[in-house]
């Protein structure tokens, strides 16, 4: 018996040595940040072309400009002036001087030219579709060409040409992180994601990364010889909450263990009133945003050859529309959600106030489809991607107020390589798809589906097409707001009346902070866009 | 002793290598090229054809399987254990983050169901009718009765967020990776991973009590004059044990299992969870290998808990 | 005809063990009292278990609604008498394959022995090495889930431990005299396993049935945790409690996950006690 | 006077064990006498309490059974009296008394020593409750009675583990277990029941040298009427939880008065018994436990039974000085003891 304790407790010891000796504290209260990122597995950190997700690329690198939401335009950062010709088809950037890298190097036109390079050449990169117009952007991406032809560097100003008239062009192209090229030059472009750069990343951004211990941590200090104001707090540390569920991360926020919550923590605003409701000192932002949810119809192909024809009518599509039961869907969102007419967020601007709102109408939708001769022993399929309970909820409801109206549907979740099922299988009927917009771009999801080429579910459709491109071209080249706004109206008059793609809601953004432990720039967070001024942050303690 | 362990250990190694050929194969038997497997995805989508022919070639995949299979695990010996298809990391980097802390709380995990199982069964058993008796077999019976995940989600509301005792999820504090420092991240979890081996400990050891008391040498004991403590605790306790012990065996793979639920409710970075991301992600070498790795840790633990029961029973160390 | 007779007196004898074990007959109330509510489910509640009515949702109980609503205005009674039906079928037809498949190959193993009899336990050895939730994890990733991948699952990870239990009876069955003269008769192998040595073992099958049932039932709530049980439109107990799950709503709308947890704990309360009285009646050690 | 020559005395012990809601009274107003130095053996079939009798005196009665009636008078070297029956069941006070005064040899000796400790650790363990030595000289002492109880190289066997020995060897075990600590009364429950005849009569040989050399008393329980006769001084019949007969082992063999005792001898091979007897067996079965008499328990089985042994029970009566008997075929001619 003693033996046995004592084994017990050598080996217990034993366990307990594994780890190595403690650090020593940090000399000032650190903010305490979430750290999650979209890739399961964290051995390294995402690169911003991928990940725009977490706090950590907008401490850790810097863009080009910043978006200021309460005015409405682009400030200078990293480009100090930026000019374009009159008709939108050349863009000039001038690269602010004497910024200095993390290591001490000094970036140069150089780096943003190789970053502009690697989001278009990377396999990975989510970031590319920004630069499409740009001359020379096909034969790069698809490995044809080593540069893009289109880009010109001279000292510090970079000369972007397009292809086409593109107004909005620097409305997607602002946000790009710039990385350096010092570091990671010298890769081939498909092996930059997963070099040991990305173990510690150096960037220019207000924050330097100081230790990473993955997967559970790591943190960040002020950059000393940031070009700009310096940030307002010395030390930052990321907690990583990445493995399962949202719940003890939830807890820890309520605890005061988390300072500020992203959005990827409050996904519903009744998670914010529950955790407020523990803890007063916690406050929710809404953030503007213009995040759509909608049903788009499949009336191009699917790779089972299981088409609906049925589809094509325009009554048909009409009726389903009668049987989105938007109010309702918006409401599982405990107020997050803003049900919309649209696909253009109620607040913004191109909003097209004259559509009515279509409330849920089985009756008239089961006349719409009997007149259209709906053939009701066919199965619609509606496919999504979000695993969520909420997701769950919506397809439930979706699938008891379609049967109400006698339509089958099969609801099914699709796993695996998502690009290659949305886009090229596209075994469904009815796609409940998520999209980001930046306030610039406030119409755009009449302008991807038209021209981005990847929806080849629809855009191949000529019927739409007709109706759309001329209008669409017109958006992307006008540059005066008022006559974008009045193409946007009649875009979505036109899809309001067509029923191509069916609103679901808009998804505004909550983010949370502690306000015992530190004060944030509220107005230039709720105003959206990637402006987070860390200048402006303090802790209070 | 030392013999009895020798043996236990020697009767391992074949079981391992059953293990491995298995891995091996399966592996073998993925769709997909092996040698995107033995580098980075995207350095290997950098290789022309010619380029991954050579690789071939000098790596060896085009020897005879049996040749392969030795050099491959040559390669797990020192750690190289393939590459991760999702993130292209090596999988032995990934697995070193992240299995000495399912281990630990395993471990921990298991000697808290063990004492507390123990212990409640001991005094369950003691006093038999009593308020003690049915207080534990409540307990016992109420661990059984709900899924861990449920215990875990309770254990947060209650210990972190209402009571503000200890943190609701993570390995560590920031800037720290002492012992000590960890001990309040490993309550919550080690508390749940024991709830329901607990519960069973109880019950069985409980049964196992009151059989051994029945036996003839707790009368030999008590003929000679011992206190009632005395027996209970020296004879019929430590008697007890050993069917308790095979108990702990059958259930190892069940409470190794659980870490995939425990450290997702817990955000605690070990590789149950892996197991369970690189699923959703569809990253078949890891989700095998993760795999393998539990197995192999049931098998190491078992082995323990084997030796553990020789040391109480001479039967079966001398036998 | 005197063997007949027999059988019914044991049977009688075992029955009044059972009956004297007060647990015991309280777990088989429970279990009655359960699985005929779920079954006479319409019966006892109107509404549709499915029936999404967004206008009553997050309803506290109240005599129209016995347990109150859900999130989307779903009757919660209703759910878990609908739930239980699912839930119970799963972990009952789970463990009837686990136990059946389990039964048949220890049979084997143990009646014919040799190469057939390694073959089986090793690969009985190397399953139950492995953790039971990360390999239903894998099967249910790979396969996809529906109900039906779910059953297979278990019955194909399930049946070591029958096998194991079954296995040694039957190597301590093969001993006795009557199999010999069995053999010396002439009767095959087949009917030997099957007639005359199976039914001998039923009695820790039928034990370990029910144990199974319980685990099921809890294993498929924690697949269902991890988002790999069933598909979410089929209210199966651990369905209704994983969509509970979140911290706000197990804090704001208690009714939600108290109604399942305790729907759970009562049933596999209910079968461990079912199964330990059975387990003491049929152990013909036990008085 | 009565306290020099008795060791223990036993008054209308009656023991009852509750099964289920039925209570069983398995020991049902059993007297006698146990003299100082000499050896009481009780004999009777299975069930009929001689171990529940034996489990009784040491208050070693499973947690069912309980004693519900009589007195066990144990009478110290010093002369003391302790009522065992008052006793709370392992209490300090009969804690006191058992290994040290009285103790107990059992049944099965695969089963009676604890498997997990070395055979050294458990006689040591009883030494050191009763007495202040020190290890050494513990172990010295127990190696020597070890070696006096026929083990072979007894310092190696100390170490060694129950299941290192046969069954023989394990009961000399038990018996230094019970030895060690010089006990005034031994009782063995069959002790040798379940060794080899060869082995038997070994042990029965050791169990008497102790005590010639120790001047232990002994209660040796048996079913063996050859063992009886080998090694008795008195003797206790015991039949259904009830003594029939009790005498000195002369009084009983020369003069078998109760019909069960007569039927014993018949039944069993006496050492030195004349060829030409036949053996016999005796009819029926032993009734139940719980069966309700209102006679004599034996008439059914008996061939002298008479009509009158059906309807009342018999009283003890004292046949000759220190024989007793219970039985209606005597009860007039000897003087009544109820």
């Amino acid at each position: 018996m003693k033996k046995l304790l004592a084994m017990l407790l050598a080996l217990t010891l034993m366990l307990g040595a594994v780890p190595c000796l403690a650090e020593a504290g940090e000399s000032e209260t650190p903010l305490k940040l979430q750290w999650s990122q979209a890739i399961g597995i964290d051995t390294l950190f995402e690169s911003p072309a991928r990940d725009q997700q977490s706090l950590y690329p907008y401490m850790v690198f810097d863009t080009l400009m910043y978006w200021d939401g309460t005015n409405s335009e682009h400030v200078p950062a990293l480009a100090t002036e930026w000019s374009n010709n009159e008709d939108y088809t050349e863009f000039t950037l001038t690269i602010r001087d004497g910024v200095k890298w993390h290591d001490g190097e000094t970036l140069t036109a150089e780096d943003v030219a190789f970053t502009i390079e690697y989001y278009i050449a990377n396999p990975n990169s989510s970031g590319a579709r920004r630069f499409q117009y740009v001359e020379g952007y096909d034969a790069l991406k698809n490995g044809e060409a080593e540069h893009l032809s289109g880009m010109s560097v001279e000292g510090n100003v970079i000369t972007l040409k397009l292809a086409k008239s593109y107004p909005l062009f620097l409305s997607g192209v602002y946000s790009t992180m710039i990385l350096p090229k010092h570091l990671l030059g010298n890769m081939a472009w498909a092996d930059i994601d997963s070099s040991d750069f990305w173990k510690k990343p150096i960037g220019c951004g207000a924050y330097r990364i100081n230790e990473v211990s993955f997967p559970d941590y790591f943190t960040c200090v002020r950059f000393e010889d940031y070009w700009g104001e310096p940030a307002g707090i010395k030390n930052v540390q990321f907690v990583s909450y990445q493995t399962g569920g949202n719940e003890a991360a939830v807890a820890a926020m309520i605890n005061g263990d988390i300072d500020f919550g992203t959005r990827q923590l409050i996904t519903d605003r009744s998670i914010a009133n529950n955790m407020i409701r523990q803890n007063a000192d916690l406050k929710a932002l809404s953030v503007n945003a213009h995040n759509v949810r909608c049903f788009v119809f499949n009336l191009n192909q699917r790779a089972d050859g299981n088409m609906k024809p049925d589809l094509m009518k325009k009554e048909v599509r009409q009726a389903f529309d009668l049987l989105v039961d938007q109010q309702t869907i918006a409401s599982f969102y405990g107020g997050q959600a803003i049900d919309s007419a649209t696909l253009v967020n109620p607040n913004a601007f191109e909003y097209n106030t004259d559509i009515p709102y279509v409330p849920k109408d089985v009756a008239k939708a089961k006349q719409l489809l009997e007149e259209a001769n709906f053939d009701f022993s066919q199965t619609i399929d509606i496919a999504y991607y979000y695993n969520d309970q909420t997701t769950a909820d919506i397809m439930a409801l979706l699938t008891q107020d379609f049967a109400e109206a006698g339509v089958k549907v099969n609801t099914y979740l699709m796993e695996g390589d998502l690009a290659t099922l949305i886009y090229t299988t596209c075994n469904y009927d009815l796609l409940y798809l998520a999209g980001a917009n930046s306030d610039a771009e406030q119409s755009a999801y009449y302008f991807q589906c038209t021209s981005w080429g990847t929806y080849t579910f629809m855009g191949q459709l000529e019927e739409r097409t007709a109706m759309f491109d001329e209008l669409m071209n017109a958006y992307n080249t006008t540059a005066d707001a008022e006559a974008r706004k009045e193409l946007s109206w009649k875009m979505q008059a036109l899809n309001y009346e067509n029923a191509y793609m069916l609103p679901a809601y808009v998804l505004n953004q909550t983010v949370m902070y502690n306000t015992a432990a530190v004060e944030v720039p509220e107005t230039a967070l709720e105003a959206g866009g990637v402006n987070y001024c860390w200048s402006q942050w303090k802790m209070l303690k | 002793m030392f013999k009895y362990i020798l043996r236990k250990l020697v009767a391992l190694l074949p079981k391992l290598l059953a293990m491995s050929i298995i891995l091996f194969f399966a592996l073998e038997l993925l769709p997909g090229d092996a040698l995107s497997r033995t580098m980075p995805p995207d350095q290997y989508q950098a290789l022309s054809e010619a380029q991954k022919d050579a690789a071939r070639e000098a790596l060896g995949l085009n020897d005879s399987p049996v040749i392969r299979y030795f050099r491959w695990l040559n390669q797990i010996f020192h750690g190289d254990f393939g590459y991760s298809a999702s993130t292209g990391q090596n999988i032995g980097t990934m697995l070193a983050g992240r299995l000495p802390y399912t281990i630990e709380l395993s471990f921990y995990g298991l000697l808290l169901a063990t004492v507390i199982g123990l212990v409640l069964g001991f005094l369950s058993a003691f006093m038999k009718n009593t308020v003690v008796d049915y207080f534990c077999t409540s307990i016992s019976v109420f661990g059984i009765s709900l899924p861990e995940f449920f215990f875990g989600i309770v254990f947060i509301i209650l210990f972190s967020v209402h009571l503000k005792w200890l943190p609701s999820g993570g390995r560590m504090p920031v800037g720290e990776h002492g012992f000590f420092s960890r001990v309040p991240y490993l309550v919550l979890p080690v508390m749940t991973m024991a709830i329901s081996l607990t519960a069973a400990l109880v019950r069985y050891t409980k049964n196992s009590m009151l059989d051994v008391m029945g036996k003839d040498y707790i009368k030999t004991a008590r003929s000679k004059g011992l206190r009632e403590t005395t027996v209970s605790f020296k004879h019929a306790f430590r008697n007890s044990l050993i069917p308790t012990m095979t108990l702990i065996v059958m259930r190892l793979p069940r409470l190794v299992g659980g870490s995939a639920v425990i450290e997702t409710v817990f955000n605690y970075p070990g590789i149950g969870n892996m197991a369970l991301t690189a699923l959703n992600a569809g990253d078949i070498p890891v989700v095998m290998i993760t795999t393998m790795t539990t197995g192999v840790m049931v098998l190491l633990s078992s082995t323990l808990v084997d030796i553990v029961t020789a040391m109480l029973d001479p039967r079966i160390r001398l036998g | 005809m005197t063997v007949q007779k027999k059988k019914t007196s044991l049977a009688k004898r075992n029955w009044q063990k059972f009956i004297r074990n007060r647990m015991a007959v309280v777990g088989m109330i429970g279990l009655f009292i359960i699985i005929a509510a779920c079954l006479a489910a319409p019966l006892l509640t109107p509404y549709d278990p499915t029936f999404i009515n967004p206008g009553i949702r997050a309803l506290s109980p109240s005599s129209e609604h016995l347990l109150g609503t859900d999130r989307l205005g779903r009757d919660i009674f209703a759910r878990i008498l609908y739930g239980g039906r699912w839930s119970i079928m799963i972990g009952v037809v789970a463990a009837m394959g686990a136990n059946l498949l389990g039964a048949a190959l220890g049979c084997i193993s143990g009646y014919y022995g040799g190469k057939v009899d390694s073959v089986l336990v090793s690969i009985q050895e190397m399953l139950s090495i492995f953790p039971g939730t990360l390999i239903n994890m894998l099967c249910i990733g790979f396969m996809g889930k529906s109900v039906r991948n779910l059953l297979l699952i278990f019955t194909f990870t399930g049946w070591p431990g029958v096998m194991r239990i079954v296995r040694g009876r039957i190597l301590s069955l093969k001993q006795e005299p009557y199999v010999e003269s069995c053999r010396a008769n002439g009767i095959g192998g087949t009917s030997i396993m099957f007639h005359h040595l199976l039914p001998n073992t039923l009695g820790p099958i039928i034990v370990n049935s029910t144990m199974n049932v319980a685990g099921y039932i809890l294993s498929e709530a924690a697949l269902s945790y991890l988002g790999l049980g069933v598909p979410d439109n089929v209210p199966t107990w651990g369905n209704i409690i994983n969509a509970a799950k979140r911290l706000d709503i197990v804090q704001t709308l208690p009714m939600l996950w108290i109604a399942p947890a305790a729907a759970i704990c009562l049933f596999v309360l209910s079968i461990n006690f079912f199964g330990d009285g059975l387990r003491d009646a049929l152990d013909p050690s036990s008085k | 006077m009565q306290e020099k020559e008795y060791i223990l005395r036993v008054q209308d012990l009656k023991t009852d064990f509750k099964v289920g809601r039925k209570t069983v009274h398995a020991v049902n107003g059993v007297t006698f006498d146990v003299r100082r130095g000499k050896t009481l053996c009780i004999v009777g079939e299975s069930g009929c309490g001689k171990s529940v009798t034996a489990h009784s005196i040491m208050q070693l009665l499973p947690p069912n059974g309980m004693i519900a009636g009589g007195s066990i008078d144990y009478y110290t070297p010093s002369g003391a009296c302790e009522t065992l029956s008052d006793y709370k069941r392992n209490g300090s006070r009969i804690r006191a008394i058992r290994g040290k005064e009285i103790s107990m040899i059992f049944q099965d000796p695969m089963s009676t020593l604890n498997p997990v400790y070395t055979v050294g650790s458990q006689i040591m363990e009883m030494l050191k409750k009763h007495e202040k030595v020190d290890r050494a000289e513990g172990k010295a002492r127990i190696i020597r009675l070890l070696g006096e109880l026929g083990i072979p190289n007894p310092e190696i066997r100390y170490d060694q583990y129950p299941h290192e020995f046969s069954g023989g060897m394990k009961q000399r075990i038990m018996i230094a277990i019970a030895m060690i600590c010089n006990p005034t009364l031994l009782i063995a429950d069959e002790p040798t029941t379940a060794l080899d005849v060869t082995i038997q009569a070994q042990i029965l040989d050791l169990i008497r040298r102790m005590q010639k050399n120790y001047g232990t008393s002994v209660i040796l329980i048996t079913h063996n009427m050859g063992i009886v006769v080998e090694v008795a001084d008195d003797v206790a019949v015991m039949y259904m939880g009830r003594v029939v007969e009790f005498g000195s082992v002369e009084q009983i063999f020369a003069n078998p008065m109760h019909p069960y005792t007569k039927a014993l001898m018949k039944s069993v091979p006496v050492l030195g018994m004349n060829k030409d007897r036949e053996l016999t067996v005796i009819e029926g079965t032993t009734p139940d436990a719980s069966t309700v008499f209102t006679g004599c328990e034996f008439a059914e089985r008996c061939e002298s039974a008479r009509p009158e042994c059906f309807q009342r029970f018999p009283k003890d009566t004292v046949v000759e000085a220190g024989h007793r008997v219970r039985c209606l075929l005597y009860e007039e001619g000897g003087k009544s003891n109820g």
